[in-house]
């Protein structure tokens, strides 16, 4: 680095410089470290420069040899008498005191306090400093000595021979103790050096502030006449070193100051933009600092004064747009601040951010242009000397290059002041504007997007959209206007849309888009542009040129230089070997012809033909003809039937001629025109919906241009969509006949397809309820009601769905003769479960009947359907009763080991219908035998009506087994069916049934009684007792007659005996009545000892108990049972 | 029929402008309950010189305003006799109200019934848009 | 109650203005039914003359006003009484024709066209037509038949509303209220 | 002495617009529109928060170089603007705010011809003549 390196001035008026921009840092020089050769240095250096975190000290520190030579200090004038200041600030000024003139030098040096050279050393680094403080003579800079030593240092106070040597230093190198550092290269670098720059950081602080003192200083020589700039001059630095000082709020007060000082001065066309330059300068810092100190009102308002106080003060009128750059510059950087701020944490509301200022940046970026349009066009030339040959080398901010320095009211030489004019205006003509507004409007827009403000955001993005154009990028313009047209069209502000679309026409035709031009003339002809009806006239013819191939008239306004390429642009657009087809989304504009389309019902059966009106409705200006209209539907197979051509005949009544596809598309403005379209649904879309997709208009021809107008659904516009009632001329009088209310027609997108109404007959004959386990059957009677022969019909019968399934499980269905056309009966099984099935019956045909569709009628096959259900409940058709019985007919839960028993069934019918039962047969496990050889029913075709019964009775006998046992007796099965069914020819239904389990006692003795049924009185009867032993071995038996008063009897009273196994012994008695009646007899008590008890409760159940005896007297013959 | 609609759109244009002469010097409105509040005093008390006697809604949309004696009813006899002309009494009102509330900013329909003259149910079902 | 207290419109204008709107808003419906204005001026005297015939019972026995002896009472009581009764104005009487039986009134601030404002293309409405019917109506209920017409109308830009009556002749005994 | 006073629709469409006979009339159309952007904020932080007057009257919406840009809306949401040059200094609070009740009072009464259908462009004279009013009328208080 070197003195006379300055850096260069700001060419562009109002610019601002790095120096005034940057935060100003102490700076702080670092010499004597080799940081190429000496590692150590080297880490030391960076250890300084590497990553200054905010959290470090505010300095900046360079490295500089030993030698360096710093700027030379001009001997300090002692009077300001004789002088004349020749501008308010010079622009090395801010830089010198930045990166030239250090406010510290500090001095490294490499010395041990144990150094063995001591002496030699000690003189080298006192002439060092010695060559510092030369080179910095006259100046306040402070010098600092930093010792880098190899081994860490004692603590102070220990180390005697360091104390003193320290002390030979400083005074060899008149230094104070304060400035002589140590760094012990240890590893605890960084820390030191946190240390030491904190420390050169007071230094810093107290150079500047020494310097700011020094200024000040100079006030008192000071006179108002004339050193007003030396004020301004003066405050300034004192702002600014303080600046460096970092100490803010002083450096804030005398900017304010100094501001103050510059808006005093006298301002004329010569210094204006000097004092312009200046205060904007002074203007930033205050802003900055005020943003700084969290005070935005402070600055907005500051800004606001700024702003307010110079936005007349233009200076030299030739020379006007220099003002509008320097404005724009003013909000640039504004809000520039505004938004730094923001970013470090202040928050800004919709109605005061940056935007705004961007915005008015933008404006008088534009103001700028204009001005130049008109100032400078005269200035084709850059006259010869260039009086802005040093433009970059000014001695003071914001002078002119040809009289630097020259402060009286008017400029020295006229001639020259003229070239120097003539020479900025020919610079400005250089400059493209637009690329300067168009940055500025792009940040604006970020801005209000931020803060919501869309509509503030689109009609800056209108601006830019008119910037590019002027720019002639018409592409970028033309795609920029197309985002915004939406939002205005939706809010109706016609007025707005109009004049983007006028400017994206100009767009369009200069760039030969035939897309766009075409779309944007469609919308500039409808209702909602606000042009005159000749314009709109125009349009519409330039739109009919370009649909019928022909290149259109220039639109109006635009720069002719480009209106010759673009007719070349159409000419090749248009030239017939490529052709332009393209499609417009109508409900993204607001087209001159408007189009609903409506199915006439909701719904309607696939035997009857859809019918579908199109209605379409221009508002332009004359008379226009389409080349195609399609309707577009979900189903393709049926777009064909809903596809008009115009036909090119003249005249129409509206409607369109139907069979033919040919029809009128001529529509006269104002006019309604409907056009309906009919068609038959396909088998397939039976049950769908058919819905319009798009409808489809074309403008010209597909051959070569052709726009695609495409509505997507049933059509309606984006007017519409905004939900404001359309503005239409009050109809008067009752509405007449073939004319439609726009308003009134009801977009209806779909109909859904029913089938064909079936006129079949399903007739179910049969007899409810269905008895259980059998067959029911069921008599299908199908009737065919259609005028026409059906085919393919089919049928399905079964239970419904949806039944709870174990009646799904216990039901199967049989068809008897599956010959569909006739009569089918069918059979249902039902199985074990009672309750109610409802059974269905479908059936399916295809029938092909003849729809008249436009007038001729076509054959069409219709699938139709018909069920009949019914609800069948199952009952039991008897119930079953068995009962076992003793051979003296009562009923006992067990029997006795080869004692005979009866089984009684009780077959109790409950079906509603006769049933006959045609066998019944028992099933007897082998436990038990029949008494009689051959077991036969009885009920064999017994037939039964409701609650009627019938019984079996069975004589059973179970033979010896072992002790106490449950058996099987095994099953009773009944094959019954309904009576008189025969013509079905139905099967019977066997219906088995597992009879109950019976408890077998095994006895050891059997006593028969052998008695007569009756007696009479005093009439001797004749009884005998077998007493069987039923034991395998021989057993004792007593037995005694227990006397009584009704008998006198002649036989063993009392008696004991021996049985032999399996066989008897008898006793007989002679029994003498002596009263009449049911009389008890005399009980036999039976005692074996083997079976203590038993035997005598045995007999007790075996024996008879009374017998009836007659009176005297007269016969009688009657029997009586026991 | 054509009468009862006819007489409703007069209702419904005549609303439009009483609400926006009514509602020149009240402050903004809160909410839908408080416009609604606003039509059964200050609205019924001007333009029928009493206040709506109950007002009733589900919170969903639905209002139900109240009138026992309904001014344009009274010189009706009261009863059931003449109750197939509440119609064409009550379509004007209901277009008044229908006006009002819509250029009030909500869209509704507004229905009446009379069940024992001279009161009279008017129900508001609000179109959420 | 906030609101309540913040309403300046006292009822009494209030049920006035309703009154004008809904005339205002039954003229533009009729408007929109009718073809030309001639017919709608046709309708609104139709209508007025329904009106007329029945307000007069209700007019007689409200302001207990005897028979009048001549046209130029007749015209009295219907500015002084009827019109103020009715439509809270007195119109001032003028311009009686030499044979005394003609006389028109002067109608100033005539409440049914506050606000009203004629679009060109209405140019021949008689927006206050309804009036005219009104008085024929009434009169023919008390045996006059007379003509009556708007003669100037400041809705139609001139500066006066004057509604012209004419007396055509007496009317013997009481003939069937309305003529349809 | 406004500079333009508009009428915009609840839907946010302009009703009416006036301007002061100037080479570009849209761009006061822009500045109507783009301040509708501060009107809807206005109102809704308005219904959102309770306990306040809600006035109708917005108040300056804000401020641009050369114009200051007022707000009012009705309780149908018909909002009224007025735009007014920062160099007039004669205008303040009172003055902007009977300026819209004029306004107010003349929309209701030209609502109120039968003849006016709501929502359509307004072409009242009467209504006009009070804009025009406005616009020049107050120059020289």
């Amino acid at each position: 680095m070197s003195a006379v390196e300055s850096f260069t001035v700001p060419t562009g008026v109002g610019e601002f410089p790095p120096e005034l921009i940057c935060r100003p840092l102490g700076f702080v020089a670092l010499t004597g470290l080799d940081v190429i050769y000496n590692a150590v240095h080297k880490a030391i250096w960076e250890s300084f420069s590497a990553n200054r975190r905010p959290d470090r000290v505010p300095l900046s520190f360079k490295i500089l040899d030993g030698d360096h030579e710093y700027p030379k200090c001009r001997s300090k004038r002692s009077s300001y008498e004789w002088y004349i200041p020749k501008g308010i600030t010079k622009t090395g000024w801010m830089n010198k005191h930045l990166n030239l003139i250090p406010a510290v030098v500090v001095v490294f040096f490499d010395l041990d306090w144990d150094e063995t050279q001591w002496k030699e050393k000690q003189m080298e680094c006192a002439s060092r400093v010695e060559v510092v403080r030369h080179s910095l003579q006259g100046r306040g800079t402070k010098v600092a000595v930093v010792l880098i030593q190899k081994n860490s240092p004692l603590p102070p106070g220990e180390d005697m021979v360091a104390a003193e040597r320290a002390a030979a230093l400083c005074s060899a190198c008149d230094l104070s103790a304060k400035s002589l550092f140590v760094l012990p290269h240890s590893d605890h670098l960084f820390g030191y050096t946190i240390r030491l720059e904190n420390a050169f950081y007071e230094l810093a602080q107290g150079y500047y502030h020494m310097e700011a003192r020094k200024v000040k200083a100079h006030k008192e020589f000071l006179n108002k006449t004339t050193h007003q700039l030396l004020f301004v001059r003066h405050a300034f630095k004192i702002a600014f070193f303080n600046e460096l000082k970092q100490d803010t709020n002083t450096a804030l007060k005398q900017y304010k100051v100094a501001y103050a000082y510059v808006s005093e001065l006298r301002a004329h066309d010569t210094n204006m933009l000097e004092i312009k330059s200046i205060s904007g300068f002074i203007n930033y810092k205050i802003c900055k600092l005020s943003f700084h100190h969290n005070a935005p009102l402070d600055a907005i308002s500051q800004f606001r004064k700024h702003v307010d106080f110079y936005k007349n003060k233009t200076g030299c009128s030739e020379l006007a747009f220099e003002h509008s750059a320097w404005m724009c510059k003013q909000f640039q950087i504004f809000g520039d601040l505004f938004d730094e701020a923001i970013r470090a944490g202040l928050n800004a509301i919709q109605t005061q951010h940056p935007g705004f200022y961007y915005q008015q940046a933008a404006y008088h970026a534009v103001n700028r242009k204009h001005l130049c349009r008109g100032l400078c066009h005269s200035a084709t030339v850059m006259p010869d000397p260039n009086p802005l040959e040093d433009a970059d080398k000014l001695e003071y901010y914001g002078q002119r290059p040809w009289r630097q320095g020259h402060q009286s009211i008017d400029p020295p030489d006229p001639a020259k002041e003229k070239d120097g004019i003539q020479a900025l205006q020919y610079k400005e003509l250089q400059v493209d504007h637009s690329w300067i507004i168009i940055p500025l409007l792009s940040s604006a827009v970020a801005q209000f997007k931020k803060y919501k403000s869309a509509r503030m955001k689109r009609y800056l993005m209108v601006q830019m959209g008119e910037e590019y154009y002027h720019a002639k990028d018409y592409n970028k313009a033309l795609t920029l206007l197309d985002r915004v047209t939406w939002d205005y069209r939706v809010e109706r502000w016609c007025a707005l849309l109009t004049s983007i679309l006028n400017m994206s026409l100009r767009c369009a035709y200069l760039v030969a888009s035939v897309r766009h031009y075409v779309t944007i003339s469609l919308e500039l002809i409808g209702r909602f542009a606000h042009i005159s009806s000749e314009e709109k006239t125009h349009v519409q013819m330039n739109l009919i040129r370009v649909i019928s191939n022909n290149p259109p008239e220039p639109v109006t306004g635009c720069p002719s230089e480009y209106v010759e390429l673009a007719k070349q642009l159409w000419k090749d657009k248009l030239s017939p070997e490529n052709s332009n087809i393209f499609t417009v989304e109508m409900q993204n504009i607001v087209p001159f012809v408007e189009c609903k389309a409506r199915f006439s019902t909701s719904k309607c059966t696939a035997d009857t033909p859809l019918q579908l009106q199109v209605y379409l409705r221009a508002s332009c200006q004359f008379p226009i003809r389409f080349s195609k209209l399609c309707v577009l539907l979900n189903n393709h197979a049926y777009n064909d039937y809903c596809t008009l051509v115009d036909g090119h005949t003249v005249g129409g009544d509206g409607e369109a001629s139907y069979s033919s596809c040919h029809g009128d598309l001529y529509l006269t403005p104002g006019q309604i025109k409907m056009y309906a379209f009919e068609f038959v649904a396909e088998p397939v879309d039976v049950g769908k919906k058919i819905e319009i997709t798009s409808i489809a208009l074309s403008l010209g021809n597909e051959d070569n241009c052709c726009a695609i107008l495409r509505w997507v659904g049933a059509g309606g516009d984006s007017a519409s969509l905004t939900n404001v009632q359309e503005q239409v001329q009050m109809k008067r009088g009752p509405p007449k006949p073939n004319e439609y209310d726009w308003s009134n027609i009801t977009l209806d997108p779909s109909i859904s397809i029913i089938p064909r109404c079936s006129n079949l007959d399903i007739q179910l004959d049969h007899n409810p309820p269905s008895l259980m386990n059998e067959f029911y059957y069921a008599k299908v009677i199908i009737t065919n009601n259609e005028d026409l022969e059906i085919q393919n019909l089919c049928m399905q019968i079964g239970l419904k769905e949806g039944q709870e399934n174990t009646l799904e499980q216990s039901t199967q269905v049989f068809l008897d003769e599956a010959t569909i056309g006739i009569p089918g009966p069918s059979r249902i099984k039902n199985v074990e479960l009672t309750g109610n099935r409802i059974l269905g019956v479908r059936t399916m045909y295809d029938i092909q009947v003849n729809v008249t569709q436009n007038k001729l009628s076509m054959p069409v096959i219709c699938t139709c359907y018909q069920e009949k259900s019914v609800s069948v409940q199952t009952v039991l058709p008897y119930d079953l009763s068995i009962k076992m019985a003793s051979l003296k007919f009562d009923v006992v839960e067990h029997v006795h080991s080869d004692e005979p028993f009866l089984l009684l069934t009780d077959i109790k019918c409950t079906s509603p219908w006769p049933i006959t039962i045609e066998n019944s047969q028992l099933l007897l496990s082998d436990e038990v035998k029949s008494v009689d050889e051959t077991l036969q029913s009885q009920l064999i075709s017994v037939s039964l009506k409701q609650n009627e019964c019938a019984s079996e009775c069975y004589c059973l006998v179970a033979p010896v087994h072992h002790q106490h046992t449950t058996v099987p007796i095994g099953h009773y099965s009944v094959q019954w069916k309904r009576t008189n069914c025969e013509e079905e020819g139905l099967p019977t239904v066997e219906t088995t049934l597992a009879l109950p389990s019976i408890t077998v006692e095994t006895i050891p003795l059997f006593i028969e009684t052998k008695i007569p049924s009756h007696g009479r009185v005093r009439d001797s009867l004749h009884v005998t007792y077998t007493i069987y032993n039923k034991t395998q071995m021989v057993q004792e038996v007593e037995a005694g007659m227990e006397p009584s008063e009704a008998f006198m009897f002649s036989g063993h009273k009392q008696v004991c005996f021996r049985i032999l196994p399996v066989s008897q012994q008898v006793l007989m008695y002679n029994f003498y009545p002596l009263v009449p009646g049911h009389v008890k007899l005399p009980r036999l008590h039976i005692n074996m000892p083997r079976y203590p008890g038993v035997a005598d409760d045995l007999g007790g159940r075996m024996l008879p108990t009374h017998i009836f005896i007659k009176p005297q007297g007269k016969e009688l013959h009657e029997s009586a049972s026991g | 029929d054509k009468c009862v609609t006819r007489l409703e759109q007069l209702g419904y244009r005549v609303g439009q402008s009483l609400v926006e002469r009514f509602t020149k010097d009240s402050p903004r409105f809160k909410d839908e309950l408080d416009i609604m509040k606003f039509v059964c005093k200050d609205f019924w008390t001007t333009v029928y010189k009493k206040q709506v006697d109950n007002l009733r809604t589900n919170h969903q949309g639905v209002y139900v305003l109240q009138d026992n004696r309904f001014r344009l009813l009274i010189q009706i006899a009261a009863g059931k006799q003449y109750m197939e002309y509440a119609p064409k009494y009550l379509a004007f009102p209901c277009g008044l109200i229908r006006g009002a509330l819509s250029n009030l900013g909500m869209n509704c329909i507004v229905t009446a019934e009379v069940t024992q003259m001279p009161a009279c149910k008017f129900q508001i079902i609000i179109q959420k848009s | 109650m906030s609101r309540q207290s913040n309403r300046t419109t006292d009822s009494r204008k209030v049920s006035q203005e309703l009154f004008t709107l809904t005339y205002g808003a039954l003229v533009s419906q009729l408007i929109k039914d009718y073809e030309g204005d001639d017919d709608v001026n046709k309708q609104l005297d139709k209508m007025g003359y329904n009106i007329g015939v029945r307000m007069v019972e209700d007019f007689l026995a409200r302001s207990s006003v005897g028979r009048c002896h001549d046209f130029r009472e007749t015209a009295d009581v219907i500015a002084k009484q009827a019109f103020k009764m009715y439509l809270g104005i007195t119109p001032s009487i003028t311009n009686w024709s030499p044979a005394g039986d003609e006389f028109s009134l002067i109608v100033e601030n005539n409440p049914l066209t506050d606000f009203v404002e004629l679009p060109e293309k209405h140019g021949n409405l008689c927006y206050s037509n309804v009036l005219c019917g009104v008085l024929r109506g009434a009169l023919e209920m008390v045996q006059m038949e007379v003509k009556v017409w708007f003669a100037q109308d400041t809705l139609r830009g001139d500066n006066i509303t004057e509604i012209r009556l004419k007396f055509i002749k007496r009317l013997e005994d009481a003939l069937p209220a309305g003529e349809e | 002495m406004a500079v333009c006073v508009s009428v915009i629709a609840k839907e946010n469409y302009p009703l009416y617009i006036k301007t002061i006979p100037t080479e570009n009339e849209l761009k006061f159309h822009y500045t109507v529109h783009t301040c509708l952007d501060v009107v809807e904020e206005k109102v809704s932080s308005v219904s959102k928060s309770v306990n306040d007057l809600r006035e109708l009257y917005l108040g300056l919406l804000y401020p641009t170089e050369d114009y200051k840009v007022y707000g009012y809306v009705t309780n149908t949401k018909v909002k009224f603007v007025i735009v007014v040059e920062t160099s007039n200094t004669l205008l303040r609070d009172n003055e902007i705010r009977s300026m819209f009740r004029k306004l107010h009072n003349a929309y209701t009464d030209m609502l109120c011809n039968p003849f006016y259908t709501p929502g359509e462009t307004i072409k009242s004279r009467s209504f006009d003549k009070l804009v025009l009013q406005m616009m020049v009328s107050e120059v020289q208080s």
